[in-house]
C-alpha cells in the first residue's frame, strides 16, 4: 500500500490554501492556536504564589541582621497561569517528537520514553548522593552495570562516569593524561595536537587545562594529514585529540597508525567519541588504539537533550590512563558494591575530582534502559542504520547540492559545501533559514570549519524512510528554487516560524540579558 | 526493534539508491583488524516490560528519601517539586529541542532561558546570570578560571566552610592550569579566618554561605577585604532556598557566585543531574563561561531572544574561549524557572522560613539527646552534631533503624578530623513526626 | 508595574506582520512548526510493530479453527514514528492549557497536576476491581472520603458514586426514582417535565428510561415559569429535571417552591448538577428541596475532558431515593471498608447496577485531591470566583452584544443572544469562529434553545483577570468589526487555525467513518 | 490558593466594573434560607505536599498488582502499557481539551478519533465503529437498547456466559425500558444452549467469547439461528487482546459488538475509567449510540475531520436521540489508539500468543494440583477452576501469601452456585516464577 501526496493531509494547493491569509490580519495579532506571550515578570503577579504553604510555626529571629529586607524581584503564578505560560512558550520550539532534526554532530535522535519513567523511579530520581551506602545498592549496581556496558561496547579496561557532559569527558581525559606525565615526571609536555576540523570543545579544553594548541592538517579526502602530524609529533606533545568516525563524518581510515605515532612520541591518544553512534556495536575504539574516549550519553545513548542539557560524558581509558581515573569510582566485593570516594588505597592515583558527588545519575539510568531496550544487536542496527539513513541523505542530494567529500561512503552525517549555491547570492544560512518554513531544523552550519559554508546533516537511525524522503524532497525543492533565482524565499526566511528572522547583531551590541522594570529600561 | 524505523525492505531499498549491494560496504573504512563480525558480548534486546522489571529490582534496592524520616543535606536537598514543573519539563517541545542554535523556532527555550537568567539574578542580586552550569561545584570550580582571566592572579584562598567536594573539584582543575589553592582550615565558623589569608596575589576567595557546617555569615567584610586587596570574592550557595531567607551575596559584596540550584525544581537524583547558578557583576559579563541569552527584535520588530556574546564560547573561539562547556543543564534551568515561577517571592520567603523553623525544631530535639552537642549557631536548614560515638556508625545504624539522619561530615573530608561530626539538615518534607522518631532513634543509638 | 501590549511580545503591527507571508506560500506545504499529518494507515506500516515481544513458547493449536487467519488491518509504528505522530496532531488541538476555553455548561477548567499524579499511583492506578476486598482498603476508603466530601458539600444523606458521566448520572437518578414509584406501587407516573432550556441529556434520558418528556414554559427573566409546571404537575408526573444554576447561568429564585410543588404533586425533583460549580461550598442543594442531583467530577472537580472524556457522575440522593441507589456502595465498620455489591440486605432495594464494577476511581482520586487541596474555603472561593468573572465579562461586554438576561447578575456564565447582529450579515457561527483566528476557544453557541442564536460564555474560575481582558478586548475588536460591515473577516473564518471551515454538510452526506484502502476506495 | 489566580485587589476592581459592593451582590437570586455564611464543615485548603502524604498513605495501603504475582481478570486484565502511551496522553492539548466541537482547532482529537473508529472496526471485523462508550458493560446495555430500536422488538435473551456485572447493568436498564430480559442459566460451555431460546419476539441474542469462564467460541451458528428468527447478535468481548488470536465476531456474523477495551492502553484502575468499544453492521450506522467521526474536507479542499451523524444524538435530538450518552471515554480511546498503533497486527497477535501460552501454563501448573479441578477446556488466557474449598476462603487465604490469585466467580453472581470456582487469567505480565509461585502456595491453601 503507498501513500499519494495528495491524501496524506497536506495541503493540495499550498499556493491556494495561504493566499487567503493575507488578506486578514487579526485584529490583536493573535494568530489561531499560536499564542504570543508575556514574560513572567509582565504578567501582574508580583504579590501572588502558586504554592500553598503553611505558615512557618517558628521564627527567624535568631538570624537577625542576616535575613534578608528587600524585595528580590520574583514573580508568582498560579498553577493554571504557570501551565499556560510554559506550554505557550513550548509550542514556539522545534522539537524531536515534531520532525526530523538533522543537526550533524548533536545526534538528535528518539529519546524513548521509558527511559524518563525509569530514572523518575523513586529508588534512582529519590535517593540522596550521600546516604549510607548500605541504602542505595541498587544505585550503585546500576552505575557499575553501566561501566560494564561502556567497557564491553568500546573494549576499553576502565570507565570514569562522573563527568557531566562531552566537554566535561574532555576534562577529565586530559587531566588523566595531564597525571600520567606527571606521574612519568615529564613536564615538558605542554601542547596538544588537535586536527583543524575538531568540534571547538576540543581546543578549548585544552586550553582550559592549561595546554597550548597546535593544529594538524587535513587531507583533501577529509582524515588527518599523517604527514603533517608525524612532523608535529614531539617530546613538547602531551596528546592528540582526534574524533573518529571525526566531524567530517569520515571514520578515520588510519587511526591505527595515528595512534601508534602518538604513542611512539610518548603522547597519549585521545579521540573525541561524540560520533560513537556511528559504530556503536560494529568497531570497539579499544582496538584503535585509543588511551581516553569520552562517550556523550546523550548523543549515542539517547538520554534527552533538554533544551541545552543536561548530558553525561562518561570517560573510557585505557589500562595506561586507568590508575588516574577520578574519584568516585565503583568496586564490588562479597559485601556488595561499594563508592570508593578518597584519593588513597585503591585509588591514590586518582587525579582527583571532577565535580561533587557521582556524576550524572539520572542519565546513567535512562543510559542503561536504552542499552538493555537494544541489546547487542539492537546497537549495532543502530550503527547500521544511521550510517545508512545518512549514505541514503548523501545519494540522494548529491545531484543538486555538493558533497564535501563525494567519494566513499560516509559515516552518519552527510556533509555538504556551499559550492553549489556559488552564483545563486543565497548562503548556507539563508538556505537553513527556508528549511524551517518547510517543516525542518536545519542542519549544522558552517561546521566543521574545513569546510566552505558548511552543512553538516545527521539524521540519525530513528527516522523512517517516509520521514527521509520527506525531507530530502523539501530541499530537494528548495535546491532548485535557488538554482532557479528564487532569493527572496531564502533571504527573508522564515516566514512561518513563531518570530521573522531574529537581529543577532543587535543582541550582542547592547545586551540585555535579563528582565529590568519598564521605569528603570526607561532610565537606562 | 521499537526504536528503529526501518523495515528491512526500506534498507534493501536504501542501500539500492545509494549503489551498494550490503551494508559493509558503507564501512569499508574501519581497518580490516577492527573490523567486528559478530555482537559484542553483551545481552540482546529486551521488550519494555524486561527491561522494566531489570531496572526495578534494581531500584528496589534503595530507600527512597520520601520513604522514611530524612535528614541528608551537605549540599542537595530534598524539597518538594510541584507535581506541573515535572509535568512540564516533559513536554516533547522541552525535553527534545536541542541549544536554540536557530532562534525562530526556538523562542520556547530561549524565554525561558531569558526568566531563567532574570530569576537567578534578582535571587542572587547580582546583575547578570548565565543560562546554567553542570552543577554548584563545577560553576565554583569555572568561578575561580574567571577570577584568574579577569585579575591576572593566580591564587586562590578557600575558605574552610566550602564543601569538601566543591574544593576538591576545584583543585582538581587548578592544579593543571598553575592556580595555587590555598584551602583554609574546616571550622564551623571558618569564615572568621578568612580575611587573614588574603594577600596581593590573591586572585579570588572563595566562601559558602551557609557553610557546609551550616554556618550562615555575612561576607560583606570579606568583600571589603577582598576588593581592597584586588581581589574577587567568590560565594558559593549549596542551598538555593536560602536565598529566600538569607541576605543576597550581592547585597553583601559578591563578585561571582556559583552556587547549587538542585533544592529548587530538581530531584536528589543519587547526585545528577543538578543544575549550576552563575551570576556575576556586570562589569565581568564578557568572562563568564556560558551561554547567554539576550533580547533582540525579529525582521518585523517583534521582541525575541537568541543566544548571543558568543564570542566567548569554544565553538567560535576555540582555545581562546572562556570555558570549554557546551551542553549545559538546559532542562534542570527549566525546572528550576518553573518552580520559581510558581513559587515567587512570596513562596519562596514562606518556604525559606519552614525550613528554618523546622531545622531550629530540629536542633532542639537532638540538643536534648544525651550524647549529642549542636555545633552550629547561627543557621538556615542545616547544622553540624557532635556524637559521641563515630559519626558513620551512628548513621548507619540510624539507616537500620529506619532513619536516615545525615551524612558524617568526615565523608566529604576523610583526612579533615571531625569523625564524630553529622551534618543534619531539615526541610519543610520533614514533619514533627519524622523529628520525633529522629530524636528517638538517636537517643538509642547513642545509649 | 503594568504591562504595556508594545512589549509583550505580540506582534505591533499585526498588519505588517503578515504581509509578507502571503508573498511565500512554501514549496512543500510547510507552514514551519505546523506539521500535516498523514493517519497511521498510510505510514506503510502494514508489517512492523512498535513493541518487542518474546516468542510465545506455547503453540495455539489447540484452538483449532478459533484462530484468526485473515489480516486484521493494524499498522504498527516504531516508538519514534507514534510519538511523532500523536505529538503532531496534538498540536492542532485548542486546549485550556492553551487559553481561555469559554465553552457554555462545560466548566473548562484548569486540570491541576497533582491530581494526575495522585491517581496514577500504583495503589490507585494498578489495582484490580475485584482483587480481594482486603487488599483495596485503601481504594475503598477513598471512595468513602469522596463520598464524604459530596454529601456534606450538597447536604444530601446519600451518594451513589458509580455513573460514569453526567448523562450516566442523570440515568441512575431517574432510575432511582422509577423504582421509588415503582415501590410505592405508582405505575401511572410516565412523564417528566423538563424546561425547554435543559440540556439535551435531560430528555433524551428521560425518553432512554421510557418516559416521555413534557416541557416547561420559561419567565421572560430566563426561569421555570411556575404557573405553566405547576398546570403541568399531576398523577402522571414521575419527576421535574430542573437545572440549577440554569442553563441561561441563572440561578432558579424560586428553586425551593419549584421542590414544594413538586413533591406535593408526588413527583420527584431532579436536579442537573452540571453547574454545581457556581454555587460550591454557598449553596447546599440539599437546602433547595433536591431529590437526586448528578455532579460532573469532570467539571467543579477539575478531572480533565480529555477531549470527550471520560469523566465521572456521581448522584446525590435524598432520603426518599437513597434506599434505592446503585450497587455498589461503601459501608465502615469496626473491620473496616466494605463494598456492597449485592441487592440483598442493606441493600435490598437497590434498583440494580450501572456499569460492571465500582465506576471511574480515576476521577474519584482527582476529585478528591482537588477537593482536599481547595478545602471548604478554597471550594467557597471557586464559586465566588467563577461567579465574579462571568459577571465581568457581562459588564464588559454589554454595551456592544446584548446580553440574554441584562437584568441582575448572573451566576457562572454570561448568556448573549444575537440580536446585536442583526443586519450585519455575521452569524453567531461566523462570529465564534472568528475568535478562533483571534486565538480563543468559541463559547457554547445555540444553547440553550430559548436564546436567538445563543453565546454562552463560561470563563470558570481558574482565569487571571488579564486573560479576561484579552479575551474581552477580543471581542470587543470583532464585535465593532462585525458592526463596521468587515463581513469577510467573519464569514471566511477561521483563517490562522490549522484548518480553514470544514465542510460539515458533506461529512454527514456521504458519511466516510472509517479510512479503506485507495483500492477499495476507487471500487466504492 | 494555588488554583485561583484571581488576586484581592483583582476582585475589588472587577466588583467596581460590575458595579457592585461585594460578591454577595451576585448571588442575590439564592433564597435567602439557603444562603450559607459560614464555610461547610470539612477541611481548609491543603498544600500539594499535605494532599500528597494523605492520599499516598490511602494507596499505600492498596495491594498493587504489579508487586505480587497476579491472576485476576474477570473483565478486567493486567497488561504492560508502553510508556509512551501514559506520556502522550498527558499532552496538554489531549488531556486538556473538550469534545471536539469545533473542528478547526481539535484536527488532533479528531484525526484520533478516526483512527481510533477504523482500529475498532478492522479488530472486531465490523464495519463502523463509533467515538467510544463508557466501558463495555454499558456498552452492551446500549446494544441491547439499540436492537430494540432497529428489530421493533421487546426480548433480550441472554447467553449464560455473559459477564454477570454486564448482564446486570443491561437488566437494570431494560427493566424501565420494558425490555424483556431472559437470562440462560451459567455454564462454562453456556453458548450451546442459547439456539433453543431465540424466538420470534427476540430482538436480540448478547454472546460472549471469550465468556466468563474463559471459554472460547465460535458463535457463528448463533448468529445464523438469530438472522433466522430476525434478531440480531451482540456479540461482547471483555479481553480485547484475545481478537489478536481469536477470529472476529464480525467473521461469525455478529450484528453488533460491544466489548471492553481497557485491555489495550488503559491501567486496571480499580475499575474505571475504561473505554467501551462499540462497533456494527454499516446498515446499523444511523441508529448507533455516541458520538461519530467522518471526513471531509475545509474551504481549501484539504482533507478534515468533524463529528458527524449528529442527529443521532442528545444535544440535537434530545428526547428522539439514540442514546442520552455525551461525554464519553476520550482519553482512554486516545491511549488505546496509541497503544494500538504501536503494535499494529504483528504485535498484537504476538501479545495474544504469549497470553495464551501463560494460560496454558498456568493451566498445567495448577491442574496438578491435588483438589483442583481445571473446568474450561477451550480457552484465551482466562479459565475457571473448582477448588476443594470455597472460593472466596481460598482467595483470600492466597492473598494472605501474597499472591492475588483470582476472582471467585460467586463474587459477581452470589445467587449463581458456583461458590468453588475461581476465575483466573494468565497475560504477559505473568512470569513462569508467578506460576510457580501460584501453584504452590495453592497447593498450601487446599492442603
Ligand atoms: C564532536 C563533538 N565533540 C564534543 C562535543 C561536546 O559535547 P558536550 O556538548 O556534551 O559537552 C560535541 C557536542 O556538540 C561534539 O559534537
Ligand atoms: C447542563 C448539563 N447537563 C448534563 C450534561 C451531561 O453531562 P456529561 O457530558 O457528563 O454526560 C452536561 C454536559 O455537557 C451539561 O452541560
Amino acid at each position: 500500500m503507498t501513500t499519494t501526496m495528495a491524501n496524506v493531509g497536506r495541503p493540495t494547493r499550498p499556493e491556494a490554501a495561504s493566499e487567503n491569509n493575507e488578506l486578514h490580519a487579526t485584529l490583536t495579532g493573535g494568530r489561531g492556536l499560536l499564542q504570543d506571550e508575556a514574560l513572567i515578570f509582565e504578567l501582574n503577579a508580583w504579590d501572588k504564589t502558586g504554592l500553598d504553604l503553611p505558615e512557618a510555626d517558628r521564627d527567624a529571629s535568631d538570624l537577625g541582621d542576616l535575613v534578608r529586607k528587600e524585595p528580590i524581584g520574583l514573580p508568582g503564578l498560579s498553577e493554571p497561569e504557570a501551565l499556560r505560560h510554559y506550554v505557550r512558550l513550548s509550542q514556539k520550539n522545534h522539537a524531536i517528537d515534531l520532525a526530523l532534526y538533522p543537526l550533524g554532530s548533536c545526534t538528535m535522535k528518539h529519546n524513548p520514553r521509558l527511559n524518563e519513567k525509569m530514572a523518575r523511579l523513586p529508588g534512582f530520581g529519590d535517593v540522596h548522593p550521600l546516604q549510607p551506602q548500605s541504602t542505595v545498592q541498587g544505585a550503585i549496581e546500576l552505575m557499575d552495570q553501566l561501566a560494564h556496558w561502556l567497557k564491553t561496547l568500546t573494549g576499553m579496561p576502565a570507565v570514569a562516569l562522573s563527568p557531566k557532559a562531552g566537554a566535561h569527558g574532555e576534562l577529565c581525559g586530559l587531566l588523566a593524561i595531564h597525571a600520567a606525565h606527571d606521574a612519568k615526571g615529564d613536564a615538558a609536555r605542554r601542547v596538544v595536537l588537535v586536527p583543524t576540523s575538531a568540534h571547538g570543545t576540543n581546543p578549548a579544553t585544552a586550553a582550559f587545562v592549561g595546554y597550548s594548541v597546535r593544529e594538524i592538517a587535513q587531507t583533501p579526502d577529509g582524515r588527518v594529514d599523517l604527514k603533517d602530524m608525524e612532523a608535529k609529533l614531539g617530546p613538547d606533545i602531551a596528546a592528540i585529540m582526534v574524533t573518529n568516525p571525526n566531524t567530517c563524518g569520515l571514520f578515520e581510515r588510519d587511526v591505527i597508525e595515528i595512534a601508534r605515532l602518538a604513542h611512539a612520541a610518548g603522547a597519549y591518544f585521545y579521540c573525541d567519541g561524540a560520533n560513537f553512534n556511528a559504530i556503536v556495536g560494529r568497531v570497539r575504539p579499544g582496538d584503535l588504539g585509543v588511551d581516553a574516549m569520552h562517550i556523550n550519553l546523550h548523543k549515542t545513548f539517547s538520554t534527552p537533550h533538554g533544551g541545552g542539557g543536561p548530558g553525561a560524558g562518561p570517560v573510557v581509558l585505557s589500562q595506561a590512563l586507568a590508575p588516574y581515573a577520578p574519584v568516585p569510582w565503583v568496586v564490588h566485593d562479597k559485601d556488595g558494591f561499594h563508592l570508593v570516594e578518597e584519593e588513597r588505597d585503591v585509588a591514590e592515583k586518582s587525579f582527583g575530582r571532577m565535580c561533587a558527588f557521582q556524576g550524572q545519575m539520572g542519565m546513567y539510568v535512562r543510559a542503561l534502559s536504552y542499552m538493555m531496550s537494544h541489546g547487542s544487536d539492537g546497537l549495532r542496527q543502530v550503527a547500521e542504520d544511521a550510517v545508512l539513513n545518512a549514505n541514503y541523505i548523501k545519494a540522494r542530494l548529491k545531484d543538486l547540492m555538493t558533497p564535501a567529500f563525494p567519494d566513499g561512503p560516509c559515516m552518519h552525517e552527510a556533509l555538504f559545501d556551499d559550492r553549489w549555491l556559488e552564483g545563486t547570492e543565497v548562503t548556507t544560512l539563508d538556505f537553513a533559514k527556508a528549511m524551517i518554513d518547510e517543516g525542518f531544523h536545519p542542519m549544522t552550519m558552517y561546521f566543521p570549519l574545513v569546510v566552505h559554508g558548511a552543512m553538516l546533516i545527521e539524521p540519525t537511525e530513528t527516522e523512517s524512510k517516509q520521514e527521509l524522503d520527506r525531507f530530502v524532497e523539501a530541499l530537494r525543492a528548495l535546491a532548485k528554487a535557488a538554482k532557479a533565482g528564487d532569493v527572496e524565499r531564502f533571504k527573508g526566511a522564515p516566514y512561518h516560524a513563531p518570530l521573522r528572522r531574529l537581529d543577532e547583531t543587535r543582541a550582542a551590541r547592547q545586551p540585555k540579558l535579563k528582565w529590568t522594570a519598564p521605569m528603570a529600561q526607561a532610565a537606562e | 526493534m521499537r526504536y528503529l524505523p526501518l523495515s528491512p525492505q526500506d534498507r534493501t531499498e536504501m542501500l539500492g539508491v545509494i549503489g551498494v549491494k550490503s551494508i559493509d560496504d558503507l564501512f569499508v573504512d574501519v581497518p580490516q583488524s577492527a573490523r567486528r563480525d559478530g555482537l559484542v558480548d553483551l545481552p540482546k534486546h529486551m521488550g519494555e516490560l524486561e527491561v522494566e522489571r531489570a531496572l526495578s529490582k534494581l531500584a528496589a534496592k534503595n530507600t527512597p528519601a520520601g520513604s522514611v524520616p530524612f535528614f541528608c543535606g551537605a549540599g542537595a536537598y530534598k524539597h518538594h517539586v510541584p507535581a506541573s514543573v515535572d509535568h512540564l519539563i516533559q513536554r516533547s517541545e522541552f525535553l527534545t529541542s536541542y541549544t536554540p542554535y536557530q532562534p525562530e523556532i526556538a523562542q520556547g527555550t530561549l524565554q525561558v532561558l531569558f526568566e531563567f537568567q532574570t530569576q537567578v539574578a534578582n535571587l542572587t542580586g547580582m546583575d547578570v546570570a548565565n543560562a546554567s552550569m553542570y552543577d554548584g561545584s563545577t560553576a565554583t570550580a569555572e568561578a575561580v578560571l574567571m577570577a584568574q582571566r579577569v585579575t591576572r592572579r593566580h591564587k586562590a584562598v578557600f575558605s574552610g566552610g566550602v564543601h569538601p567536594h566543591y574544593l576538591h573539584a576545584a583543585e582538581t582543575l587548578a592544579h593543571a592550569t598553575q592556580i595555587e589553592t590555598v584551602a583554609l582550615e574546616p571550622a564551623i565558623d571558618a569564615e572568621a579566618k578568612v580575611i587573614d589569608a588574603i594577600d596581593a596575589d590573591t586572585a579570588c576567595v572563595i566562601v559558602q554561605t551557609p557553610n557546609v557546617f551550616g554556618t550562615a555569615t555575612d561576607v560583606s567584610k570579606i568583600a571589603e577585604a577582598a576588593h581592597a586587596a584586588g581581589a574577587l570574592l567568590i560565594v558559593v550557595v549549596t542551598e538555593a532556598v536560602s536565598l529566600g531567607l538569607l541576605k543576597s551575596p550581592g547585597a553583601m559584596g559578591a563578585d561571582i557566585v556559583a552556587a547549587e540550584g538542585q533544592s529548587i525544581g530538581v530531584g536528589l537524583n543519587f547526585g545528577g543531574p543538578y543544575v549550576g547558578l552563575f551570576a556575576a557583576r556586570e562589569k565581568l559579563t564578557r568572562q563568564m563561561p556560558g551561554r547567554l541569552c539576550g533580547e533582540t527584535v525579529d525582521a518585523d520588530g517583534k521582541r525575541g531572544y537568541v543566544l548571543t556574546l558568543s564570542t566567548r564560547e569554544q565553538h567560535i573561539r576555540r582555545d581562546k574561549a572562556t570555558s570549554n562547556i557546551c551542553t549545559n543543564s538546559g532542562l534542570c534551568a527549566l525546572a528550576w524557572t518553573i518552580h520559581m515561577s510558581l513559587m515567587g517571592e512570596k513562596g519562596l520567603r514562606r518556604l525559606a522560613e519552614i525550613n528554618h523553623a523546622q531545622a531550629l525544631k530540629l536542633r532542639d530535639a537532638l540538643k536534648a539527646v544525651a550524647g549529642v552537642e549542636v555545633l552550629t549557631p547561627r543557621f538556615f536548614n542545616e547544622f553540624a552534631i557532635k556524637t559521641r560515638k563515630p559519626a558513620k556508625d551512628v548513621v548507619e545504624a540510624l539507616a537500620n533503624k529506619g532513619v536516615l539522619g545525615g551524612v558524617p561530615y568526615a565523608r566529604l573530608h576523610p583526612e579533615g578530623g571531625f569523625e564524630d561530626v553529622i551534618l543534619v539538615a531539615a526541610t519543610e518534607t520533614v514533619t514533627d513526626g519524622d523529628i520525633q522518631t529522629y530524636a528517638s532513634a538517636l537517643s538509642e543509638v547513642l545509649a
